[in-house]
């Protein structure tokens, strides 16, 4: 396809070497979820019926659009810490401004990703023009955030989610061929998942965002409005975390501690799907299977009996780990 | 607020030429908007009493002790979150060993500072040795250790004896112990970063690796270093906060955000967040203006949430202040 | 490079195992093992102990259970009030009477009285009830002039935090008259509740600091009841065959929930038929609650019954069971809020909910009124605590309610019933000064 | 007589440092090829050459940055070997870059004493470090200029460079090198400088610095050593020579390749950038015309202004007066964003920090400035983007780029590969005028004499190339016009193949006797 300085060597091994390249091109993310995937489907037949995978399947999503938020903003070479008191601030308020009433449900949806789209324009303001590292901006807009949700709601949990709102998270779609039932968060997820696929993989605006991730001032004198597309960032991640609150708000119940810790969660989950912190490298597929490898393996944890606590031990030995991969494997190619 | 700019330049060089951090001004401003509040609805009663004062700063005791050490870690470019589940272990392994004996008070002190040390030692083997970001290091340690003690301790775990309350709850004079080890803290982390080699090789570290390579120190060594004292405060802080709970539980650290907090009021004290400047001083007062925060709201009855945005918001603020004139682009 | 990497992870592995070591030996037994028992020989014939409550999180921290208490609980269960013709927030079932003038070092004064509330938080939705209608009884009260000023100090469900509270209201001596506390947890708080002892009177409830110097202790009769109905009522249920049980407790650590828990253990023990698959923290996340049950199930295929220490995410629960395409359980347990007792009763489970009533708050209140104004009070005053079941579901459930209202709220004969509980806004109560 | 030169300074003075045979070479390049010089102590040594000539990469050696791949250095008649800075500054080789190894954040004192804190009782005694410090600096005549507490980010360059100087000579230097240490000074700074470096050779010290500017070296130095494709031409006293000789010994370089043939008169179209009257902080009343088909290149010593031209037409650092013209339309360029699509093109000096993302494709790297023209959400397809899918893979053969897939990335293709990325990526966003910083930089030989020929490809098509660069063959080789730039402003125009001495007379502020030098050039300073 170009004009390769490699001579020509004979086809056989020609077709192997290439299988191999494309074999080496796969992020290790993929074979290490199917491995899993079929441990677990060994360990309990629940997993290998239709209903066991899709319901795993439902209560990952959430996880995964916070995970693909999280990964654009992490691109840029930045962080966002405010992701969970976003999801802290859907659920306590819409469960207020539901008022157990249906007609509600939509309004107070497009309100709540209106004022995730103004919280991630916030993070960006802070960080493009008062040049506030994001760790920081978005750990002072994580305690306001869930500082005002708390103050809204009167720092107790009230109200509680209409069916029509905790369908998003919860609900199915029943009688699908094949499958048997069809979790619509999972809809939610591919949805999304698409969108987000094609701007960061199929638009200019992805591109634009691991040029600035890798380096600013070479993006900047290629012409890259950097404020526009970073500010761009910090909005998409918040309006994904209100999509994730939404969901998470489907499984019921109203806590004040609900989405604490998620921002960390979704950092993990990205950093597994192969995203570097510093910037210039992420993809959506990988990393929404990143969510979908950590949780197999909880799911497996626990079906080998262990205690539950013991899952935030080995989310550590992971992500030092696979940081740990990539830093070394990079450290040999130069 | 609104007088002559002059005025406040004057201020500046004042504040530069005694090498007080910017900072103080927040300080001043909260502490002087606090008084203000309560002069007009509690008529002076919380500012005018000295109770209420000397409560202010045993307020900042656990978050103070631990920020120091955050300070040193921030300052030599890196970052610690695993301080908060550092804070756990301390006070679930504590008072487990101490089973609320005296006797085995040394033992348990002993070995928590053992423990925390080794945090430390971990932390700054990964991030010097592996190369794996400090962010990602620290986040993954702090989660190792929660999974271990939640796993093993999912409750109270023993108590400290009456002996070792003492810590928390003794005074000498009017002035409470705990306040006395953390002014003796914030000293001894100014002398560290000022006085001592260690201290002016952290700054090397953090302000430019490279320069502090090139200027023949043992950049590796010195990062390790920050890493273990900062452990050992956070150590330092779990036994405090047992001695005020009289027993440790799993829990106890991420209740109170220490990991988040320590860094936030670290930055907002002046500390570069990317490293080689700063310095315990800021960081006190940033500590003091989140408790001045918290004990004015409480007195003043107001909804506590407000100072959670409150915090927020002097956070982004604060740190605005110090970067918004910076050329360089934020990531 | 090679060197280091090997160094680094030899070490964390060898801190775990260290850490590990030194707390296992002692407190539980390998968790592994347990592991076995369970997954690969469930035919054998199970010993005394059920295999899954040798897991940490079935353990009750020592200073939380004591077999007299026990022992007393299902006594002052068959107990009637003693007063049984007093509203039932003011009914007690044992008699220890006691009144200021036992206590010549707090000084008698007259009304108005101005009283400090140290609040564990209102973070859970039993607490929102609780404190709405502790806040109309307050102004209920200071209509009547006997109330002046009320301040709510909400400690946010942080130990600490509430620790500096109450030095706080003790450095400020004179603002008020008398502190209601409710502790976030018990050890942690006693140290400090016996200095505000010293400078004025103190009335608890709810959750208990460990020492005798309030004026006034106040509760239902507690923690061993709740677990011992809901434990009773599944041993009933599953009978002799015995079947699989889920715990599901919410934090542990606070005194009320360990004994609940303490107590149900002590009855699921002497029952070696029912099988404890596990023993889980919810911490009232559904979401959390949901995977929770989804494994469980993938891992035991069927789970008969489900005891919990609270109610909050029972419908959560039993959702999951629904999302699994199972059977609800054989045998439920939950609490009195009315989303579950809906739940219950449209789809006419087997269930039981025992309860932690929330009139209590109002019970607070008004037994520091009582007595600053001299009156005779209960020094331990025990409320009656009556289960929900399919008896008197009718009785407590109350479709008008919203979901998150708990049933047995005292607060039916109250000026702003029902509004103020449809439409709760606790932070009307925050300030309550004239 | 350079071999005689030799033989009367060994005879002369014994030594301080030696280096023999040293050579180096890098990827596809010779950077030294058998030198060897020796500096003696009370010695100011001049090392000059053109770009790429050697001299930084001879330095490095010395200071312990580089290992030879050959040669011998000796330290007072002991061999020595550095694997590390740290190495020779033990054996006391200081070195300056123009990049300051100073912590901003920290007092003159903490950085002149960095690593070797005074203590007692090891409690570093900052009292007497400050002390110490204003000795040095009281030893070296600045102590009255640099408070010893002050903050070194709070120092101008000048003084900053004198805190590197003052660490230097508190590590008990013996030898000071200094890499172009008058680049960024202005011209009083300059003449302290020169007092500063006559104290320091006074104490016996020897100073070895790397200029561009003649008139410096002849009037500090004592003794120069000329350097010409990592080769040594000769080391002469400076007393003993005129600076025409001087630069006769720097130029005359062999030409390493055939430049494509010059453009001619038929090929030059109408004016498409004119710059008028414009200044900015750094850039004084620039004027000058491009027309299509031409290349102008641009000449100038290091810290001439030369990049700041570039950056100010741009819009990366704008001029604030005067007045920029594009195709007859005057123009506001304040963002690069708006020069692009003004459809122009800018090849930075720096391919690394400014030029390249990394870690991204090739294809990416060659897309982006197109993708910034279109509008964020525009789809673009798997390949490239969507209005012209062979967009990549024809540039890509266009400027033979060699590699075996354009999803590689960039970090990992040979500087010249890089350089054609940079290329194509402005051919992508079809520009008509391009301004090239140093193009061929650090890259080999053959790479050189493609990107020459792509370079005069691009005038063939009709469009303006703005040719910067400090190697004076390929200015000479390439340009149509040569504007000479010096300090700040254009110091004159010289026509197509001028002779090397002619432009390095203006770039070094000398009046040329050439009577081809336009208004505007400011001899003397």
């Amino acid at each position: 396809m170009t004009t390769s300085a490699v001579t020509e060597k004979n086809s056989f091994m020609k077709v192997l070497s290439n299988i191999w390249e494309l074999v080496k091109k796969i992020p290790p993310v993929f074979p290490i979820f199917f491995v899993l995937f079929i441990i677990v489907s060994l360990l309990s037949p629940t997993y290998s019926t239709a209903n066991g995978v899709m319901a795993f399947l439902r209560r990952t999503a959430p996880l995964g659009i916070l995970a693909i938020g999280q990964m654009i903003v992490l691109a840029t070479g930045g962080f966002d810490l405010s992701m969970g008191s976003i999801v802290t601030l859907v659920c306590l308020v819409s469960s207020l401004l539901l008022a157990n009433d249906e007609a509600n449900t939509y309004p107070t949806i497009g309100l709540m990703l209106l004022l995730g789209a103004g919280i991630g324009l916030f993070n960006g303001f802070v960080v493009t023009f008062l040049k506030v590292p994001s760790f920081i901006a978005t750990l002072g807009t994580m305690l306001a955030v869930r500082g005002a949700a708390l103050y809204w709601v009167g720092g107790a949990p009230k109200g509680y989610f209409t069916d029509n709102f905790r369908m998003w998270g919860r609900g199915y779609i029943e009688n699908v061929p094949l499958v048997g039932r069809f979790p619509i968060g999972l809809i939610v997820l591919i949805v999304v998942g698409l969108i987000s696929w094609f701007a960061f993989h199929r638009t200019n605006y992805g591109k634009q965002i691991l040029a600035i991730g890798d380096n600013v001032r070479a993006a900047k004198l290629s012409g890259v409005k950097v404020r526009l597309v970073r500010m761009s960032a910090f909005m998409v991640s918040a309006v994904l975390a209100v999509i994730g609150g939404v969901m998470i708000g489907g499984y019921g119940g109203v806590n004040v501690s609900i989405g604490e810790g998620l921002e960390m969660d979704a950092i993990a989950a990205a950093v597994v799907g192969g995203v570097l912190l510093g910037g210039g490298k992420g993809a959506v597929v990988p990393v929404v299977f990143g969510a979908y490898t950590l949780e197999i393996l909880f799911s497996m944890l626990n079906l080998l009996g262990l205690p539950k606590p013991y899952k935030d031990s080995i989310q550590g030995l992971i992500i030092i780990g696979a940081v740990a991969y990539v830093a070394i494997s990079q450290r040999k190619k130069r | 607020m609104t007088t002559t700019t002059a005025n406040g330049r004057g201020l500046k060089k004042f504040f530069r030429s005694v090498s007080i951090p910017p900072v103080y001004y927040f300080l001043i401003v909260i502490f002087l908007g606090g008084g203000l509040l309560d002069l007009f609805y509690a008529g002076g009663q919380i500012f005018g009493n000295t109770a209420i004062m000397l409560n202010i700063l045993v307020r900042s005791v656990a978050l103070g002790i631990v920020a120091v050490g955050q300070t040193m870690v921030i300052v030599g470019g890196s970052i610690d979150l695993s301080v908060v589940f550092v804070i756990s272990l301390t006070s679930v392994m504590s008072s487990y060993i101490m089973q609320g004996e005296t006797s085995n008070v040394p033992k348990a002190i002993l070995l928590v500072f053992l423990m925390g040390a080794g945090v430390g030692l971990v932390n700054g083997l990964i991030i010097t040795k592996l190369k794996v970001n400090s962010f990602i290091t620290t986040l993954g340690t702090s989660l190792i250790i929660s999974g271990i003690i939640n796993s093993t301790f999912s409750n109270w775990a023993g108590s400290v004896p009456r002996s070792f309350e003492f810590f928390g709850y003794a005074t000498i004079g009017p002035v409470p112990f705990s306040v006395i080890i953390l002014f003796l803290m914030i000293f001894a982390g100014w002398f560290v970063l000022s006085r001592t080699k260690f201290g002016a090789h952290l700054y090397g570290v953090g302000g430019n690796e490279e320069v502090a390579r090139l200027s023949g120190l043992r950049t590796d060594r010195v990062l390790i270093i920050a890493h273990i004292i900062c452990s050992l405060t956070a150590v330092l802080t779990g036994l405090f906060i047992v001695s005020r709970l009289r027993a440790g539980a799993p829990w106890v650290g991420p209740d109170g955000y220490y990991d988040l907090e320590s860094i936030a009021t670290t930055v907002v004290g002046g500390t570069l967040l990317a490293g080689g400047k700063g310095g315990v001083w800021g960081t006190l007062a940033g500590v003091l203006i989140f408790s001045i925060l918290d004990t004015t709201f409480n007195q003043l009855g107001v909804n506590p949430y407000l100072s959670i945005v409150f915090r927020g918001l002097i956070i982004v603020l604060a740190v605005a202040s110090y970067t918004i004139r910076s050329k360089k682009e934020a990531a | 490079m090679k060197k280091s990497l090997l160094f680094v992870v030899s070490l964390i592995v060898v801190m775990a195992m260290v850490l590990t070591a030194c707390a296992k030996e002692e407190v539980a037994p390998e968790v592994e093992e347990t592991e076995e028992t369970v997954v690969e020989e469930p035919e054998e014939e199970v010993v005394a102990e059920s295999p899954g409550l040798q897991m940490e999180s079935a353990v009750v921290a020592a200073q939380f259970f004591s077999m007299d208490d026990y022992n007393q609980s299902l006594e002052w269960m068959a107990n009637e009030p003693v007063n049984p013709d007093d509203p039932i927030y003011l009914q007690y079932l044992l008699e220890d009477p006691t009144s200021i003038a036992d206590y010549p070092q707090y000084e008698q004064k007259d009304g108005p009285y101005n009283i400090c509330f140290s609040n564990a938080g209102v973070n859970n939705p039993w607490r929102v009830v609780g404190y709405t209608t502790m806040g109309e009884q307050v102004l209920q009260l200071q209509d009547e002039g006997v109330i002046d000023n009320f301040y709510h100090i909400d400690a946010q469900g942080s130990d600490e935090k509430q620790i500096a509270d109450i030095e706080d209201i003790i450095s400020n001596p004179g603002q008020c008259d008398l502190l209601i506390v409710s502790p976030n947890t018990s050890e942690a708080l006693t140290p400090v509740v016996e200095q505000a002892c010293e400078v004025l009177p103190v009335v608890m409830f709810d959750r208990y600091a460990f020492t005798d110097c309030p004026v006034v202790s106040e509760r239902p009769i507690g923690g061993y009841a709740f677990g011992i109905s809901g434990a009773e009522f599944i041993v009933d249920t599953l009978g002799e065959e015995g079947g699989n049980v889920l715990a599901i407790r919410i934090l542990p650590g606070v005194d009320v929930l360990e004994q609940r828990w303490g107590a149900a253990k002590v009855i699921f023990e002497e029952n070696p038929q029912l099988n404890i698959i596990g023993v889980e923290f919810s911490a009232y996340d559904s979401f959390e609650v949901n995977t929770i049950v989804t494994d469980y199930l993938a891992r035991f295929g069927e789970i008969d019954a489900v005891w919990m220490d609270a109610g909050g995410t029972a419908v959560s629960i039993l959702e999951a069971f629904e999302d699994a395409g199972v059977d609800y359980p054989k045998a439920m347990v939950g609490e009195d809020q009315n989303d579950y007792l809906g739940f219950w009763k449209e789809n006419g489970l087997n269930a039981i909910a025992p309860t932690f009533p929330t009139y209590q708050w109002r019970t607070a209140v008004l037994a520091s009124v009582m007595f600053l104004q001299g009156e005779i009070v209960q020094h331990n005053w025990v409320l009656p605590q009556i289960p929900v079941t399919d008896a008197n579901l009718d009785d407590y459930y109350n479709p008008a309610m919203p979901p998150l209202h708990y049933a047995q709220c005292g607060c039916e004969d109250m000026v702003n019933y029902p509004d103020a509980w449809i439409n709760v806004d606790v932070a009307k109560y925050d300030n309550l000064n004239d | 007589m350079s071999e005689e030169e030799k033989q009367k300074m060994v005879n002369e003075q014994k030594p301080l440092m030696e280096v023999r045979n040293i050579t180096k070479k890098f990827p596809g390049v010779v950077a030294l090829d058998d030198v060897s010089v020796k500096f003696c102590p009370g010695e100011v040594h001049a090392v000059v050459g053109e770009n790429g000539a050697g001299k930084s990469t001879l330095m490095k050696i010395m200071s312990g940055a580089y290992v030879p791949d050959k040669g011998e250095m000796f330290l007072e008649g002991e061999e020595v070997e550095f694997s590390h800075p740290v190495q020779a500054f033990e054996k006391g080789i200081s070195i300056i870059y123009q990049e300051f190894n100073l912590l901003p954040e920290r007092s003159v004192a903490q950085n002149i004493f960095l690593g070797r804190e005074p203590t007692v009782l090891g409690v570093v005694d900052n009292r007497r470090m400050r002390e110490m410090a204003r000795n040095i600096l009281a030893d070296i005549g600045v102590e009255g200029a640099i408070p010893a507490s002050k903050l070194v980010g709070d120092l101008s360059v000048a003084e900053q460079q004198q805190v590197e100087i003052a660490k230097a000579i508190s590590l008990d230097a013996k030898i000071l090198i200094m890499d172009e240490p008058t680049a960024a000074l202005t011209i009083n700074e300059v003449k302290m400088l020169d007092e500063l470096i006559s104290r320091l050779k006074e104490r016996g010290i020897a100073i070895i610095f790397i200029s561009h500017r003649l008139a410096e070296v002849f009037e500090i130095s004592d003794k120069i050593t000329v350097l010409k494709d990592g080769k040594l031409v000769g080391t002469v006293q400076t007393d003993e020579v005129t600076s025409e000789g001087i630069v006769s010994m720097m130029v005359g370089r062999i030409l390493d390749h055939y430049f494509p043939p010059l453009g001619s008169l038929e090929d030059f179209g109408e004016v498409v950038l004119s710059v008028k009257n414009a200044s900015n902080d750094f850039l004084k009343n620039i004027n000058f015309e491009l027309k299509k088909g031409e290349v102008l290149g641009v000449a100038g010593l290091q810290g001439s202004g030369r990049t700041e031209l570039a950056q100010a037409i741009f819009g990366v650092v704008p001029f604030k007066t005067g007045s920029i013209s594009l195709n007859g339309k005057d123009q506001l360029i304040k963002s690069p964003a708006t020069a692009i699509k003004k459809q122009m093109g800018f090849v930075t000096e720096d391919r690394k920090s400014e030029g390249l993302c990394p870690q991204q494709p090739i294809r990416d790297n060659i897309l982006l400035t197109v993708r910034s023209i279109q509008t964020m959400l525009t789809p673009i397809s798997k390949d490239g983007i969507r209005r012209s899918p062979d967009l990549v893979p024809r540039l890509g053969e266009e400027v033979d780029i060699r590699t075996d897939s354009y999803d590689r990335e960039v970090q990992f293709l040979s500087g010249g590969n890089q350089q054609k990325v940079i290329l194509s990526k402005w051919l992508a966003s079809e520009a008509s005028v391009f301004l090239f910083d140093e193009p061929t930089r650090g890259i080999d030989v053959q790479a050189k004499a493609s990107i020459h020929d792509m370079i005069r490809d691009l005038t063939k098509q009709g469009r303006a190339v703005l040719m910067i660069s400090s190697e004076l063959p390929e200015i000479i080789g390439m340009s149509d016009r040569i504007l000479v730039m010096h300090d700040g402003s254009i110091a004159g125009e010289l026509p197509p193949e001028s002779s090397e001495l002619d432009i390095m007379l203006l770039a070094t502020g000398q009046n040329g006797n050439n009577g081809s030098i336009k208004s505007g050039a400011k001899g003397e300073n």
